[in-house]
Formats: structure tokens, C-alpha cells, sequence
């Protein structure tokens, strides 16, 4: 009954009579009888929140979320707005992949687990790392994994775990936290020109180290140009190399297996998700010399009883369920249908795709970078490096004004200091980029 | 029937550097950057877009899902997910990149900031941070204010957390991960909190204990005001693990029994979908005192608007622990569970706890396998006898039906742990019934050959895991 | 591949090896040889209309549409705007129903026959009469359908097909092309205060009548009162009676069964589908005595050969691709897909959803009839019945120039002549009916 | 397996009347009309959201779609119908009324108009009409507008509209409710018109020769110059069929072979979706004669908006037939077609056209079945031989592919009319073939006891016809 009239639960199918009905069979007299709970912690229900139809719910929420501007946003440093095609949403959208469990039960699941071994198998070939997860929350917490993970395989006194100085602060935070309960400490080395500063990580790094991390591209969408030597730097001194990347950057850059990264860790949502204010996907793959120390869930093949292939969640004594306190991690729900989406979105690209997608970041970050450095008190790239999707840009004008100006004109920069303003090109129309250099040109005027 | 894998149908090599180029590559021959920072080649499947469509629908015809029918899983709380979530979801206003101006998103603070209010009046706390991306996040970001809060106050000694045996193991994970010696609590003979046991392990370096309510038995702890006042005693927190808040909506809040601190799992209570293991949201709600340490940033009115209308800002509180997620969590959940409880109202919410409650009674009145521990609320743990539970499980299936979480809590030999939750009717519960009745009168010989009428026949576990084959590269080596 | 440079269809999904292969297994150079076009009739290929990429295609579209003014439709008058609830797009859309074709194959079309069946014995309700088919294009097509079967029953010399006066003209004019390759003349008889004037139906009616139309609610959201008399009329005189209605108007007004109707049509789709500029779902419904003389398909009850129940199209030979010339109608592909909608809506609703829609039809439309009817210089409703959903109402003010101007302060009525008006009140939620009243106030002031 | 009845899940009576209400009908018992207007009862089932989204999915699972595998049904033209289609269709922009001011939806008249002028150019046709809501619905506008055009000239004596005896059984019925005597035409040897017999009956009272082309064979009509100029000499007009339209996109176009009025089924040629049996669109294209009689209302370009663009009205053309549908035909439909097009593009549509033949000719070289008419385009008619071709259909659903259109056309004995279209790849069209050839070696008992790997087996239909059972009302009564 969906009337307007209806109080209850619309969600509870229970007429009067069969709820009358049911009540007889379990012998009380209302639901009432069946609490148990102590009349000092009774609540009376009022929470003070009204119910509405569905349809005004729905006005409720577009009302509120209305409120947002319409801006392009040339926005990155992490999570990105590429376009998603129309296909992911439909297929994913099936209630059998949305509306499902994990997947304890794996003779009912096989579907979900071919397309999450799918997208552990698109990590691999990435990566060219032997074993990935079938998802973390996002690059900040594949980042603190990646750090117990070195805790626990690194059979040293080492505690230092060294991070780019430009490192996102929400990633290194959540660092922060999670080698709070160990006895890792997170220090910075210096970065040069937005790139690892190899002298001086060499001068930092140590025994004590178990860890050393670097992104590629940076923060700064510069691409690195000495990983293997920071690979190098790390196994020399037994620290676990992590890298972070995405799988767009991942299709043309340097493959991390290549320059001896250990894990490899980001945001693989960059596929799959539009702008989410943030949500993600964490990448997380690493050797199969730490299979065992893997945190999350991990699907692989096997056999049925007819011996035909199927697949299943396996390793599971890592898991919390089963190892509880000594478990690799304390993850449960993850990001399982997200880790779908992008398996479904790098599908639909195919390799040609995916390259093409990654060298139009090159190239139309490069173009754009020349149209505004020809722009009188402008310079970009700020950095001389290559880039990937955005670059640094100086202005000779306070960045804070400039970036408010561009605000009103419908378009939304990163602001990275009193001068710097830092600008994307994924996802963003070629047509869209035009009337940003317009806009630029006036603000800066 | 078999659907191949992606790699099975079509595996295409793509040369990158511009120096190994070849004419296959065609367009995209010319690398835009030097050699040396590419690497030789990608090789991945190239199907078109009905290939792909097909793909996925096959993939999706072998998920058994909540519309496929009832889906008991224990402490899941495996609800229908409405429809229309997705839709709000799906607005493009919700689409934003979190490093947009305050001013132009104050849609997105606005919710936020809503959610944060319902969810502390359904807890009955003070200030909630809506950050942590699933409930084993909010339960580490418990663990970590806690951890804060001690540390301010100068009791940084604290080193214990006390979690009951029966608990979900994400509790105890947790607290290892926030670096706490966990000390576990058994039950007494009613399946409850042992208060003996428990004044046996509370000391000056306990800093919380975590606490289901009702329990994973579905018990309510009757003493839950003598705990709360024991662990406060002792300078520590209680925790309120949330996984089974949909037995109390309405009439009970973790806050009014003396919880400090407590996560909300949006995916169960708030029937957000599971989404085959995730996203979900673990929302973390707390009393006053410690409000200050909760993560960055949270959300709070501001000024107002031209137009009259409040207007939201970000702020850090004053002893943050920082971040637990790269930016604000699981947004396009936290829409879909806003527009859930705005469906519901009051009203709504407590009709499905009563109804979650009078279905877990009535199914287990149903079913002839034992059920010892009572009065259970939204879930009850029966136990399979003399039967392997797991088997028991795997026989449901070719019945048509999702059973319930199995071998646990371990409290109950072979425990088959029910949660029909509210969204289920008299017909549905009679026909899960039936299908556990059907089973328990079976032998073991049928149950270990089971499943045979599910798309894949019982899968080898041991040799999956045993040799592990973890991509369709590892296959291929084969 | 998808990517920017693809020059074929995209959903072609032949590599070029592929087509090499197969060009060869048929014994061709290239693909230009299997076309067999006298070079005469052969065309350049040159359309002049450009390929879009899937992102920049949907742009255009919601660019072109976004021309449409965002306006509060207060119209009626044979398309509603309902709210359809959100299940009925996500069910709608699963591809299974989207995809596939007619079911001339039911051994793997057993869901959608089903839901076929399900929507006939909806009608079957809601009419009272026996036999309703699986849908026709829209209400003014199943009248025109109406009237060839009246001809095909009635063993007469009879040619007048009797219709309001006040008929919509979309109507009018179909029925007429419907008709005019038959005998059959189509003749308007005259209401009275918008309902069926009896009186003077009673003089124009005779034997060679083989039809009478009405409709109720009629065009002017009128209830009529004397419907029974009709039917008396028409069954005296040997001619159908055909009564125009819908299934949120049946839920609560006289069954056409009882009053004699020996065909129901109508637009079923006022449950399933918002307004979409009058597309629609044709309600087609009679008695068992002219099921062999039914247009459109029919979805039957029977059992498979293991004697369990199944559904099939049924009575096929009524139709075109069996019968061709001498068929019951031409229609072929049908609005399957809207019937799918229309039974899950009214599924969703349950009958006291339904007759709660339908008396708020009522008590709505009175409600703002008599505000408006407060301001001076307005009467509402001008006709004195009963009423659903909508009403005229007449100012003493131009009516082209008032709804011009209510249209810029965002609402859209109908114009029905210098001095009238016509408002609906379905689907317009309370809040902007009262902004509607203000509106009103302002622009008759 | 079975999934019952709305009506066997829940059938509840609501009490309409005042007079009859009871209690079970609360707050609904007082209706706001007096008893005389009001029903009794309302007798339907009353099921909650979660029941109706688990029977329509279940519902769903027992359908063969598009994106469940091939559906190579000859003249059906089964595309995969692109997701974003939907998503466009679905815009909120897109839902306006049909008697809003042509002012207030310019946005919904410039889609119109734009597609007018694709349809335009692809079929080579001067004006085209979007109202029709199907293809035979647009058969009967083509066949309207001749008749008016004939009557406009004096010339409404011509009663005669000649059908190929291979043609679709709509062109027979849509030229019967038109008024007009069918004249058959058979085929000559070669499969195409027989010009002779064509010849002979065309007259001073021929109104049309309805053609489709490729015919139903696959063949192209070779003397369609040759065709046409027989029917316009004697007065008549050329009517194109476009239900094979997919066949020659970008390579020909009817009206440069001559015909005068056409239809284009979109939902075949440009891929919007069946949806099971409709909606689609049938528009009509003619050449500048013709336009005044098409339906009113067109659109046109008006004038010229503040902004620069150009403006659209609504008009009606001069001579108009008048309205074949209450409004402006499927405009949801039409949206998705446009979108195709707009997509597509020039390339797009040869490319599709291209493929789609090669198709046809690849599968029909790997399958052992007779395939007596060619050179085919698009679409072939194999020969089941001695074997019963509905048998055969129902045989090939066991191997888990759609089946073709079968015994039709008339003319190939067990016909088997298949047409793959363009969205198959190789590796599924050998699957095709694989399940044709299979069947092509079986025996007929096994035919005819097939399917039984579906989710029903054989279904009687001579009992279904003999004692039709059209609504639960009708099982109940049983």
C-alpha cells in the first residue's frame, strides 16, 4: 500500500492481517511484547524527523543538492571527472551486481566474482604486479595498508616510512592514522620541482626504512623521470617500494613492476566513478611474495564439483571474520561494485582506449599549458617537467581572487598558494577548455 | 552456460613507445613522451559495446541478489534497497569534485550536514562525522578518538580494548589496527555480557569496550546500564558497534544506554545497497566529550544566505585525529542514506524495527531446527545439530533461497544465523521456512553434495587456496 | 574500440582481421561486392550528418531540450502527468524487457507474456467486460479501431458512428481516417454543460447508427450522470457502445459493464508513463461475443508439454502476418512496453492506491475551483457536474493573454477560447497548485 | 521456478461507495461522489514494492533479449539499442506536454525538425511526417496520402494497391483498411517482382505498388527503375516498405530510385528498442507532391529567437489527411532515434549497413541449410528442407540462441528468414551457425520435442486458441 495515508515502513510488506496472523503464531499479544529492553533506555520515537512520499523525497534531495553551482571544474589531484559511459551505469545498475552481498556463497555469486576476478586481472596486467585485491576504500587507505603491509613483512627494527613532502594531506593523514597503533613514523623527503628529489632521498633513506613512497604522476600531474632509481634506493635498503598510480596513468607510464615497485597503490576509480565529491576505489596490488599479507579480499579460480571452472573468495583466513585480531586488515565491506564499474568502464576502452585516453592528458594538459603561458603574468607549467592531466600555473595576481573570479565565470581551479593555481583537463570538453582560456585571459586582466 | 573471461574472448596488444612502434597501432602509434617514461605495450580485451553488454548481463543472471528473494544473512541486514535511492544518487547536482569551493557546493554541505543531525538524534549523540567509508572504518575511527581522547587526557597508558567473543570480527581487527591489546570477553551461560568476567577485565589500561546491542545472539544486554557504568568506572569508553541498530529504531538509542561512541553501518540499517561487498558508509557517532577529536573536516551551519536560507561551512574540530579517507567518504551513499530516512520519518523507521523483529520471531517459530538463546530480536541463531551448518547452507540454495550466515558466533554449535529483516512477508518466511525444514529432514550424504541446482556445483576451497590463481594471467601460465 | 577515431558504428564490434576472415570464408574482395545496387540507384554515401561521440551526443540532445521551459503543467485533457514511481523505470528498463521483440517465440518470452496477461486482467477489472488486448498505440487509434469492429459485428446496413460534439480533434480526425476506407460517416451529437445531451441523442440515434461514443470523464473533466441511458440508446438501436475512459477514472467511476459498454478504449497509459507529448498506450477492451473480431494481440493461458501453466500470444489468425488483407487491423508492433509500465504502476498503486489517486482527482479539482472561483472576475468550474482531475473555468479577460501570462510566471493551462480555460490538477503536487492560486491572482488583477 | 499471478500473490477488494463501505476500507470508505457514479468495488492485488520488484525481475529472467545473445529474426532488423539512447530519453527536459505553447517547448520542436531532416536525407525524401507510431501504422498514412493525393487529381477511382505476394502481411492489411482492393503479385524465378505480372496488373486503377527493398528475400529489386516507371506510367505511386532500410544505408536511397512515399521503422533501422512488441515509430517521407497531404502538424522553422537561433512552429500541411494518432506519435521513441543518428553520423550508418551484409553472407556460408535466393543483402531465407522450420526454431532455443523468422516468406519452402544484423561479431555468428547446423543433423522426434532447455517447454497453442483464457478473472473461473 503506497498511499499517501500509509505510516509505516513502505518497505515492509505486512498487511493487518497477516501481521495479526504472525503475531498469533509467536504467541504475543503486539509487537511490543517481543522487546526486551529495560524501561530506563526505552526512547519514545520521536526522532523529529517527518516522512514523505518517494516523490517528495526526491524533490527534498534535488532541492537541497540544487543548491550546487554548475561549475566546469578543471579539477584533479586525485579524483577526477572523466566521462563515464552510459553502458556502466545500465549494466552495473542490475539489481543482481547493486543489490548483492559479499560473496559468502560462491555457487550463487559467480557472476559478481568473474568480474571482480576481471578487474584484479586488468590490475595485474597494469601493474605487472602478480596479485591485486579486489578493491580497498581509496588511494589514502591503500596508502596506510600498504604501510602495515611493510610493517609486517619487513623483518627488521626499521620504523621509518618516507613520503613525498608534496604528498596529499588527506593521504597523508589517514597515513598518519593507520601506523598509529604501530611503530611506524611517516617523515618527508624533499621533492625537486615537484619530481622525487633522488639526492636527497638517498641522503634520507636507511635501514630504519620500511617503506618509501612516490606517485607517478605527482600531485602536480609532473611524471617522474628516476623511479628506478628510487626502486633501486629502496631495495638496497630493504624497504618496501609503494607507488602511487591510476589505471589511466598506469596505461602509458612506466610500468611499476618495471622500476621494482613493490605494491602499488591509488585511485582506480578514475575509471568508473564520475565526480563523487571524493569517493573511490583503492588500488592495491603488490608481488606474490606477500600474497599471504595481502589486506582485503582476494577472488581466485577454481573448480566445481563437475570440475567446471568457477570462482570464489579465497585466502579468507587473512580476513577479520576468521583471523580477527591477527587478520592483514581490518577491512570488511570494501568497494566491490565500484571496483566493477571501472572493470566495465576499462573494458569498454579497451587498451587502444585506455592509451589514447592517457596521451590526450599529455597532450591537451601541454596545449593548455602554452595557451595560458602566453598570457601576460602567467606562466605554465610552472614545472619544467612532462605532465599528465594538469600542471601548476603562476599568475602574477593573488590566486585566491583569481580562483573566485573564475568561480563566477563558471569554472572551478584548484588554489595551491598565494600566486599558484593548479588546473586539470580530464574529462573536461575541448569546447569547455576554449571558454577557459577566455575566462582566463579576462580575470587576469 | 560458462561466460568466458573478457581475456578469453579477445586479448589485444597495444605498443606504446614511440621507438616500438608498429602499424597496427595506428593513430596512436606517436607516444607523446619520451620512451624512457612509458612502458612497452598494454594487453587487454577490445570488445565493443554490445559484446560487453552481454558480458555483464550473463555475469549478472549468476548473482543471486535481494531481488531475487529473501536473503537472511545474519548481522547483514540484507533489506530492499528502494529504488529510487539511486535515482537521487544518480543526480547530476550530486556529482562534484571535493575540492570545489564551500561557496559553490553548499547542496552537498547542506546534506551533509542534514544526515549528520538525523543520525544524531536516531543514536542519540551529539556530533557525528560522516567520513568513515564502511563500519570497520567507523569502527577504527572509534578506536582512534578513543585513543585521542585518552592521550588528551593524559591516560595514554590505556592499552586494552575488551571485546566479547561473540563479536563481529572487525572489532577485534580494529582495535589491533589501532594498535590495542585486545582482551576477549566470554558470555554467560544467557548469552549476554559475563558482568563477573568483565570486572575481571577491566583495569586502569582499559580504554573501550565494544559492544553489540543487540548482540550477534540478538539479545538484548539487559545490563546494559551496570556495564556502562562499570566501564566508565574505569576511566574507559563504551563502543557501540551499530550492525544491529535495525532491531532498535525508534526504541532504543545507544546514546540513552550510555554509549560514548558508536558507528552506524548506512548499508544495513539505512538499506543502502551492498553493492556485492561494498561501498557502503560507516558513520561514527559520539557524545560531547568527545566530539572535538572526530576526523576532518565536519560540517556545521555558517551564516546565512541572501535569500535567508542557512549556509554550511567545513570545519576541522579542535583535536581531530585527522582523516581515516582521502576526502569526505562514501558521498553517493550518504545521499542515498539521507533520502532513505527522509523517506521513512519516525514512524517509518520504528515500523521496520518492529517489523524486522516480529519476522525474526515468527520465521524462527517456524523452522524446526533449535533455536537456544532468547528473546532474540532481529535475528536469532539456530543451531543445526547434529548437521554441518555450512552444508546446511549450501543445501538452501538449491531450494531458492539465500541462507542464513553460518558456524557463527561460535557461541552456538553449527550456528545458522537468521536475519530475515523487515522487508520480508508471511509468504516469503513460510517459504525460507519451508526450505530449512526441508533440509534439516535431509541426510548428510545430500547436503555434502550440494548445492546442484545453482549455476556453479559446490566450489573446492582448499585447492583454491592452496594453489592460488588469482587473474586470468595466472591461468594463462598454466 | 571507442575512441575518438573510430570512423564505423560503434556497435559493430569487427575488428578489421575479423573482417578480413570473414570476407574471405565468403569469397569476396571486399565488402562493396556483396551489395548487388545497379550503379544507377547507387548513392554517394554523403548524408552530411556528422558522428558524434556518445558523451558529445547526449550534450546535443540536452542541449536541444533544454529549449523546453521548465513550466508547471496544469494540462489534461487525455495526458496526465502522473508521478510514476521510480520501481516502474528500474524494472521497465531491465534490457530483458527493453530488448527484446514480439513474442512469437514464448518458450523464452514467458516474463513478458506474463506481464501481458497480468495487464489484460487489469483491464478485464477495471472495465468489467472479458476480453482486453495487450494494447494498441493510443487512445484515438483504439477508437479508430473501435469503429472498423462495429462495422465487422454489426450485420447492418448501418453507417453512423455518433460522437460528442466536443470530441478532441486528434480524436476526431483519426476516427475519421480510421473510417474512411469503409462506409462508415462519423457524426458529432451535442452535449449539454459537457456531458451527453440524452435528449437530443435520442432524436439523432436510429438503426442505421453502428456506434455511439462517449467518454467520461468527458474532455472537460466532467463526470457523466446518465451513461445507463446511453447504453439503453445504443442497445435499442443495434449499435456498439463505446465508452472512452481510463484506469484511474474506472477505479472509481461506474463500471462500463454495467452501463452497458460493449467496448472500453481509452489511454492506459495515465498510469506508467509522465507526459511525454502524448505519446500513449492504447486501452482496448470488449465483451467474449466479438473476441474473434478483437484488433491487436491477445495473450492466452495455456500449459506447456509438462502440463505447466504458460502464456502465448493466442488468436493469431486475427492478425495481419497470418491473415494480412482480411486481419482485424494492420497493427503490428503495438506499445508493449507501455502496457509493461502501466500494469507495474497500477501494481505499485494496488486498488486503494488507485481510487485514493482517483478521489483526489475529485476532491482536488474541486478544492481549486472554488478559489478560483473566489476572485472576481473568474468562474470556476463553468460546468455544473461533477468533476475529475480538471475543469474549465472562465475569465473575464482575454484567455490567450492570461495563460501567455501565467505561462512567464511558469505554469501552462489550456486555452479553450477567448474567454476559457481548462486546469488540471493530476500530478501537480499541493505546494505549486497554491503558488498556481497566487499566480492566478496576480495576472486576472 | 514458476512465478505466480499478481492476483495469486494478493487479490484485495476495495469497497468504493459510501453506502457500501465498511471498516476495511479506513480513511478510503468516503468517496467525494455520490454512490450513482461510482463503481462498486475495485477488486486488484495489493503487493509491496520489494514483492513487485522480486516478480518483475523474476519476470525478466524468463526473456530472451537483445543482450542475452544473437536474435537473428529475418525482417526484424534486432539491433543491440545503445544504452545512452535511454538515458536521453529519460531526460526531465524531455517530459512536456502535448498542448504546451509552441513557445514554451522550441526544444522539443528543433528535435523534430532535425530529425524530419535526417529522415529526410537518408531516405532521399522531400517531407517526412514523425507521427506515425509504428511501421504499419506509417504503411497506412503512405497508403492515406496516395488516396488523398489521387482524390486531390480526380483521380479517387483508383481502388487497386498491389502487394507483392512476399510482402509483409501488414502492407496487405494497411492497404485493406485503407479501403483499397489487394491485387497479389507473385514472384518471378529469381525471386524479385515478376515485371510481367506487374504488367499485367497495373491499370488506370492502381493507386500504389508497395515495395519493400531488399524484397524479403534479401534481394534488391534490380529493375526499380525500370518498376517505377511502369507504376508512374499508369498513374499509380511507389510505395517503399522500410523495414529492410538497414540494408542499403549510405549505398541507396528510395527516393532516388523512384519511390514516392516511404516509411522508416526506427525501431529496426535505428536501433531504438522492441520493448517487447512496441513502442516504435513508423515516420513517413515523400516526395514534394505528396507533402501537402501528409498529417498535420509538421514543423518548420518560424523565425529567429533573441539569441540568433532559429525558432520552430507547428503547421498543417495545406491538403492534410488530417491526424492517424491523438498527438505527435512516440516521441520517446523518436528522441532515441535521433540520438542513434546524431551518433552515427554518415560513416556510422554505411558502416552499419555495410556490416550488416556481410553479415548475412558470412553466416549463411557456414550453415548447412539450403539457402535458395541470391545474391542476398542484409537478410537471407534458408530452406529447412524436409525438416518442419518451427520445429527447427524450436529446436535452436535449446542451443541458446534466438531463432529466425520461419515459414515465411512463403515462396522458400520451411523457410528460415534470418538476419543477423550488424552488432555480431564472427566468433557469434559461428555460434549461430554452430546451433543451425546442429539441428540440421537431428531427427524430427527430437525437434519436435524440443525445447526443453528452456524455462518452458513446447506450449500448446491449438488449446490456448481453442479455449482462450485472456485474464486471471478467466483462470478463476476454471
Amino acid at each position: 500500500m503506497h498511499g499517501s495515508h500509509a505510516t509505516g515502513s513502505p518497505y515492509a510488506p505486512h498487511t493487518d492481517a497477516e501481521r495479526s496472523r504472525m503475531l498469533e503464531e509467536v504467541g504475543a499479544e503486539s509487537v511490543e511484547d517481543l522487546f526486551d529492553i529495560p524501561a530506563a533506555v526505552e526512547f519514545d520515537g520521536e526522532f523529529g524527523i517527518d516522512a514523505r512520499s518517494e516523490r517528495e523525497t526526491r524533490r527534498l534531495v534535488r532541492s537541497i543538492l540544487g543548491r550546487n553551482d554548475d561549475l566546469t571544474e578543471l579539477l584533479g589531484r586525485g579524483h577526477y571527472g572523466y566521462y563515464v559511459p552510459s553502458l556502466v551505469d545500465h549494466l552495473a545498475d542490475r539489481s543482481e551486481f547493486l543489490t548483492s552481498y559479499t560473496q559468502y556463497q560462491p555457487e550463487v555469486s559467480q557472476g559478481f566474482l568473474q568480474a571482480l576476478f576481471e578487474y584484479q586481472s586488468l590490475l595485474v596486467e597494469l601493474t605487472g604486479l602478480e596479485v591485486a585485491n579486489c578493491s580497498m576504500y581509496d588511494a589514502a587507505t591503500a596508502l596506510g595498508e600498504a604501510a602495515t603491509l611493510a610493517e609486517r613483512v619487513r623483518d627488521t627494527t626499521g620504523y621509518r616510512v618516507l613520503v613525498p613532502d608534496l604528498l596529499l594531506e588527506g593521504r597523508r593523514s589517514t597515513l598518519e592514522n593507520y601506523v598509529a597503533g604501530t611503530d611506524l613514523a611517516v617523515e618527508a623527503y624533499p621533492t625537486d620541482d615537484a619530481n622525487v628529489d633522488l639526492a636527497a632521498l638517498e641522503d634520507l633513506i636507511d635501514e630504519e626504512c620500511v617503506m618509501v613512497y612516490a606517485e607517478n604522476p605527482t600531485v602536480r600531474g609532473t611524471i617522474e623521470e628516476g623511479l628506478e632509481s628510487v626502486g633501486d634506493l629502496a631495495a638496497e635498503n630493504d624497504a618496501l617500494f609503494v607507488l602511487g598510480s591510476d589505471p589511466i596513468a598506469l596505461s602509458v607510464l612506466q610500468r611499476p613492476a618495471d622500476v621494482g615497485a613493490d605494491v602499488v597503490v591509488g585511485d582506480a576509480s578514475v575509471l568508473g566513478l564520475p565526480t563523487s565529491y571524493g569517493m573511490g576505489l583503492g588500488l592495491f596490488a603488490t608481488t606474490e611474495d606477500y600474497l599471504r599479507q595481502v589486506p582485503g579480499r582476494l577472488v581466485g579460480a577454481s573448480e566445481d564439483a563437475t570440475d567446471r571452472r568457477a570462482y570464489t573468495l579465497t585466502l579468507q583466513t587473512r580476513e577479520q571474520h576468521i583471523r580477527r585480531e591477527r587478520a592483514t586488515s581490518n577491512i570488511c565491506t570494501n568497494q566491490a561494485w565500484v571496483a566493477l564499474r571501472t572493470a566495465m568502464h576499462a573494458a569498454y576502452l579497451g587498451p587502444s582506449g585506455m592509451v589514447d585516453l592517457a596521451n590526450r592528458g599529455v597532450t591537451r594538459a601541454a596545449d593548455l599549458a602554452e595557451r595560458l603561458d602566453d598570457i601576460v603574468g602567467v606562466k605554465a607549467p610552472v614545472h619544467d617537467r612532462h605532465h599528465l592531466r594538469e600542471f601548476v600555473v603562476r599568475i602574477d595576481q593573488p590566486a585566491p581572487a583569481i580562483a573566485a573570479d573564475l568561480e563566477k565565470r563558471g569554472f572551478a581551479v584548484h588554489v595551491l598558494g598565494d600566486h599558484a593555481i593548479q588546473v586539470c583537463v580530464a574529462g573536461v570538453p575541448d569546447e569547455r577548455l576554449e571558454r577557459f582560456v577566455a575566462a582566463f585571459e579576462e580575470v587576469v586582466r | 552456460q560458462y561466460e568466458p573471461l573478457l581475456s578469453e574472448k579477445d586479448l589485444t596488444r597495444v605498443e606504446i613507445g614511440g621507438a616500438d612502434a608498429t602499424d597496427e597501432t595506428g593513430d596512436d602509434a606517436e607516444s607523446p613522451l619520451p620512451d624512457d617514461l612509458t612502458r612497452g605495450s598494454l594487453e587487454l580485451p577490445e570488445l565493443s559495446e554490445p559484446e560487453l553488454a552481454r558480458h555483464y548481463t550473463r555475469l549478472s543472471q549468476m548473482i543471486y541478489g535481494i531481488d531475487s528473494g529473501p536473503y537472511p544473512l545474519g548481522s547483514c541486514t540484507m533489506k530492499y534497497n528502494p529504488k529510487f535511492t539511486e535515482d537521487v544518487a544518480a543526480l547530476p547536482t550530486a556529482a562534484v569534485h571535493p575540492d570545489r569551493s564551500e561557496r559553490s557546493i553548499q547542496g552537498t554541505l547542506e546534506l551533509l550536514y542534514r544526515l549528520q543531525d538525523y543520525l544524531g538524534r536516531i543514536g542519540g549523540m551529539d556530533a557525528v562525522t560522516l567520513q568513515p567509508p564502511a563500519g570497520a572504518a567507523g569502527e577504527f575511527v572509534g578506536i582512534r578518538v578513543a585513543a585521542a581522547y585518552h592521550e588528551h587526557n593524559g591516560e595514554g597508558h590505556r592499552d586494552e580494548v575488551i571485546v566479547p567473543e561473540s563479536a563481529h570480527g572487525t572489532n577485534f581487527a580494529s582495535a589491533a589496527l589501532g594498535g590495542y591489546d585486545v582482551v576477549a570477553l566470554p558470555s554467560d551461560d544467557d548469552g549476554r555480557v559475563d558482568l563477573e568476567a568483565l570486572e575481571a577485565a577491566l583495569s586502569e589500561n582499559t580504554a573501550a569496550l565494544m559492544l553489540t546491542n543487540p548482540n550477534t545472539l540478538g539479545l538484548f544486554e539487559r545490563d546494559i546500564e551496570e556495564i556502562a557504568a562499570m566501564v566508565h568506572d574505569v576511566g574507559g569508553l563504551l563502543y557501540y558497534d551499530g550492525a544491529n541498530l535495525n532491531a532498535l529504531l525508534g526504541r532504543a538509542r545507544p546514546g540513552d544506554m550510555g554509549f560514548d561512541v558508536m558507528h552506524y553501518n548506512v548499508h544495513k540499517t539505512f538499506a543502502t545497497p551492498h553493492g556485492g561487498g561494498g561501498p557502503g558508509a560507516g558513520p561514527v557517532g559520539v557524545v560531547e566529550d568527545l566530539a572535538p577529536f572526530l576526523p576532518a573536516p565536519r560540517v556545521r551551519e555558517g551564516g546565512t544566505s541572501k535569500s535567508g536560507d542557512p549556509t554550511y561551512e567545513l570545519f576541522d574540530p579542535e583535536q581531530t585525529i585527522g582523516k581515516v579517507h582521502g576526502y569526505q567518504g562514501n558521498w553517493l551513499v550518504l545521499v542515498k542514506a539521507f533520502a532513505y530516512i527522509a523517506r521513512l520519518g519516525d514512524e517509518g523507521l520504528a515500523d521496520a524495527s518492529a517489523k524486522a523483529v516480529l519476522n525474526a520471531n515468527y520465521l524462527a517459530s517456524r523452522i524446526e531446527y533449535d533455536v537456544p538463546y532468547e528473546p532474540f530480536h532481529h535475528e536469532f541463531v539456530a543451531s543445526a545439530g547434529d548437521q554441518d551448518a555450512a552444508d546446511v547452507a549450501k543445501r538452501m540454495l538449491d531450494y531458492g533461497v539465500h541462507p542464513p550466515t553460518t558456524k557463527w558466533p561460535e557461541i552456538v554449535p553449527e550456528a545458522l544465523m537468521t536475519e530475515p529483516t523487515e522487508v520480508e512477508g508471511e509468504d516469503t518466511l513460510d517459504r525460507l521456512a519451508a526450505a530449512f525444514n526441508a533440509v534439516a529432514a535431509e541426510d548428510d550424504a545430500t547436503l555434502e553434495a550440494a548445492p546442484d541446482r545453482t549455476t556453479a556445483r559446490r566450489i573446492d576451497q582448499t585447492s583454491a587456496a592452496r594453489s592460488p590463481r588469482l587473474s586470468w594471467q595466472a591461468l594463462e601460465e598454466e
